[in-house]
């Protein structure tokens, strides 16, 4: 690795706490969200103490700066992924960056290439978290469009065998995840974005966990739509991105409507903004949007490519160590081919909720349950799992105490 | 160590050794909850006859704390009057909201206050009160059925 | 008044900078956004630093203080405007607060008693921000009901001389400001929430320019629903409240879907977890609840009845000062009956864009436009105005820079 | 002051006496424009004959700045070609979004040059750019009507 972990913890200030009576801190729980560095906590406070005003609107120097700070952000956040600027919509979260799409789509009249019939069909996996499958279950639902699913394999991959069959010429969108943030699976995107091209669907990709973790290029993945989070790429939370290709954003009904979306309004009708005001109603997360701008410096000054180095060089060290535990399975792909740094796992007779307790216990943070992806657990016939997620402050001492307090857990409750 | 106030003894012997598990296909009411943040299931059948509780029977997958709690219900409730039930639950419920600050009512809680333990970590308490629930639940239903 | 602003100022930071050039800030937009005080920030700053991690998932520490801290601001909040923790909904603004509401209504199926169809008919307001309009306009149209509208009478004050016509037996959903932004109007609503409960229609409130400058109690009211933002109420940008009775958000469909508000997902169908969390979709605005918090906390220690009578102070000298300049019209009420302190004006011959460059030259910011109330201003008869609004943090010096400010300017584009 | 780089005397000129204000009936191309963030409206009236623009009148309500620039816009490309025209509004945009760093080519834009100074305030190029994005527009929709 071309960076050096220990110096990355200082500047992330959760780590100069203790945990459980003082006990080190190992946070391996960034799936669900990421630590903060200073410069992120910093741009935020920034924002308020120095430049706050609401965008866009006021004719005075605060609003000025405030709009800079904002749109400079834009710029930030578009030249991460790859995009123009006015591709960048700024939401409150990944989620409601999906639920927009799946709400405009739903607002689309007949003659709008979004707009959606009994005749179409909506496609999604079976390893999606819930954010990326119940909007389009509403969506079907409300359109009366038919929902078809990639199922996932025994080894924790997507079962494309039969793509011709379940993207057809009646497929609208394709919505998939980028990586699945149970399984670690790393989705090929090539074949689905063809086929789902060659009969005319738009493909939204869920990248949640692969902005962060990963240098992600939207021009080079082909995909129409990408949504993500702020807080798991180590910025601030109460603020999402999505992203689309322009001329899609263009075509795409509005979503939210109030302020700063309109271009005219009457008291019964109005029209609206270009993008991305269009998809922006309301004085905005301003700071948010700010600190996510000084997030992606962050990680940029790092490298992306490095920081996928140091975490597939983690995630080889955990696999190995982890897979040595007499009981353990590890429920995702057992190898580290197309797979991010994010481990799913079951102990033999002890519960994943016990294990979450009792490494707690120890100090490391993992999260246990069915990780907002039921069905995926259910076909991973598993009622729930404990997961380590790895990020940029993680170590190999990270994954040595997770090891020791699994087996800790073993013979803790094993007393009996 | 303080994790040893949660997995007190009693607890893991109940999850090891469950009481009433296995449904009795005699029931005046039946029951499912889930605990929508980690999945765990249980399902409840519930037999009351002139205001008797005369068997509660489970089923289920669950941690350690759920298991366990509703296998201490079951042993507990078997054989209570629906009043005398309602005065266990609610005991074992003000158990669960006192953040580890009260000790338990043994006399009307028995074994089961050992769930005091519980109480000191909120990521549990929904756990411990998931069997609880469904209990509550069928005894509306069986209520309402003999009405 | 029973607090010195100018020790408040202390708590604001943003009063410790200069702007134009050297000159002493005067902020006068705080009907856009509040400034934030330390207390604000440093909450944000300490929840990210110290105990940041995804609420309601984790099993480990800091997964419980993030859930104590979020959980902790939820109660503050509800108490702050008399209402019961579960309640209240965090959304990432008033605007969105209103969209979820609307659109949740359109979700409803026939039988729910928001279900709406041509049969039925929205209320609303000529005075509306576009936030409390275009909602409805979109779903009158999505549903096919009628939109109808009380007028704004010439001395700025509802006109509700036709309530029967207005809101009749076809009414479902009154939506009304409590307090005008661009007139400062504050609206009686006894009458309106009678005659709406009388016809069983439910009464969405706008408080988002009352809430942050005086005391709300939603039982006092007898509102259904009510919606503010953070960021006007000295909270951080990125959240606002929807409150609703505990009985009609139950029976409200959800909006917002994905993780956490569910109860059981399959992959075709979910079932919803209860009040609140069924509106709360996502890793929620943690940082940004737990800043509200804090807000509250604040302006509750100052007394929001002293802060209340600060501003009544406030605005009858604003309001006999500015009075005395010729050539300016007041665009609200005159006198300082049931109003806020928000002053909108035109000056005679000098256009409101260009007042405020001027005014903006002198160090004090404030708004020139149609303030998102289009159909308003085209109904008081002006293409745009000025407008100054006052918070705690304002004081008469304030006032006098402004008024020595406009007539700066009417000397300055007298010149020629 | 540096407010007097915007407010130039030619400016608050145009503004008090606006040029070409009031719309001429006969026209090729009629086109509306608003400025979404204040209100402002112009509606331009072009007529376009032989590629000439043989007359170019306009009506609104606006800031000065809005004013003032679509009066000197209508001055500027009167009895100019559309590709003489296309030259001038390509010129005026690259100055509008130079921020204070460009003087204006004097020898395209005439005294337009005056608005470099508006370039520096962020808030007003759009009202600056209100007529000419209006024109845009209004001579895409006169060549469409002559092919
Ligand atoms: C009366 C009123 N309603 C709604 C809004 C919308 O609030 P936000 O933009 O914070 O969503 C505002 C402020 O812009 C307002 O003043
Ligand atoms: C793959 C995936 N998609 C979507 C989400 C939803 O993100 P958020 O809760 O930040 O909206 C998450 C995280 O919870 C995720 O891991």
């Amino acid at each position: 690795m071309s960076f050096s972990v220990a110096e990355v913890r200082k500047d992330f200030p959760i780590f100069e706490r203790t945990i459980r009576d003082g006990k080190r801190l190992v946070y391996l729980d960034s799936g669900a969200t990421a630590q903060k560095p200073w410069a992120v906590i910093n741009a935020e406070s920034d924002f308020y103490s120095k430049h706050n005003a609401a965008v866009h609107r006021g004719a005075h120097q605060l609003a000025e700066e405030a709009t800079d700070a904002y749109e400079g952000a834009r710029a930030i956040v578009a030249a991460f992924i790859g995009a123009h600027e006015n591709e960048v919509i700024f939401t409150k979260s990944a989620t409601e960056s999906i639920n927009l799409v799946a709400y405009a789509m739903g607002n689309a009249e007949a003659g709008n290439r979004f707009a959606l019939t009994s005749a179409d069909s909506i496609v999604v996996t079976e390893m999606e978290h819930h954010a990326n499958l119940i909007p389009w279950q509403q969506l079907a639902k409300r359109t009366g469009a038919q929902l078809s699913w990639f199922k996932v394999t025994q080894d924790s991959r997507l079962d494309l065998s039969n793509i011709e069959q379940i993207i057809t010429p009646k497929t609208k969108v394709v919505a998939v995840t980028h990586q699945s943030n149970v399984l670690g699976t790393i989705n090929p995107l090539e074949a689905i974005v063809k086929r789902a091209h060659e009969v005319g669907a738009v493909v939204v990709l869920d990248a949640c966990q692969s902005v962060p973790h990963m240098s992600v290029d939207v021009a080079a993945l082909g995909v129409d739509f990408l949504a993500f989070s702020g807080h798991k790429a180590i910025g601030p939370t109460g603020v999402g991105v999505l992203w689309g290709k322009a001329q899609l954003l263009d075509e795409l009904p509005p979503f939210l409507t109030g302020g700063s979306m309109i271009e005219t309004v009457t008291m019964t009708s109005a029209t609206w903004a270009p993008v991305p005001q269009k998809f922006e109603a309301g004085v905005p997360n301003m700071a948010q949007a700010v600190g996510l701008g000084a997030a992606f410096q962050y990680l940029s000054a790092l490298g992306m490519d490095q920081i996928r180095a140091h975490e597939i060089s983690l995630t080889d060290y955990a696999l190995k160590k982890m897979l040595t535990i007499p009981g353990i399975r590890i429920v995702g792909p057992q190898t580290n081919e197309s797979r991010g740094a994010t481990i799913s796992f079951t102990v033999k007779d002890i519960h994943p909720h016990d294990i979450g307790q009792y490494v707690d216990s120890q100090g490391i943070a993992l999260r246990t349950g069915h990780h907002c992806a039921w069905p995926l657990a259910k076909c991973m016939n598993v009622p729930a799992t404990t997961r380590a997620s790895f990020y940029l402050y993680n170590d190999e001492h990270d994954v040595d105490a997770l090891v020791e307090a699994i087996t800790g857990a073993q013979e803790y409750f094993g007393r009996f | 160590m303080e994790l040893d106030s949660l997995y007190q003894e009693v607890i893991l012997d109940h999850y090891k050794h469950p009481q009433h598990k296995g449904l009795n296909p005699v029931f005046t009411a039946q029951v499912s909850h889930v605990n929508t943040s980690c999945g765990d299931e249980i399902t409840l059948n519930l037999n009351v006859q002139e205001n008797v509780i005369t068997s509660l029977t489970w089923d289920g997958a669950g941690c350690s704390i759920s298991q366990a709690s509703v296998s201490m219900l079951s042993d507990l409730l078997t054989d209570k009057t629906l009043e005398q039930a309602d005065v266990i639950v609610k005991s074992f419920s003000e158990l669960m909201a006192s953040k580890g600050t009260s000790a338990g009512d043994a006399e009307i809680l028995e074994d089961a206050v050992v769930f005091a333990g519980v109480s000191k970590f909120p990521g549990r308490v929904k756990c411990a009160l998931l069997g609880w629930m469904a209990f509550k639940d069928a005894a509306i239903q069986s209520q309402g059925e003999s009405k």
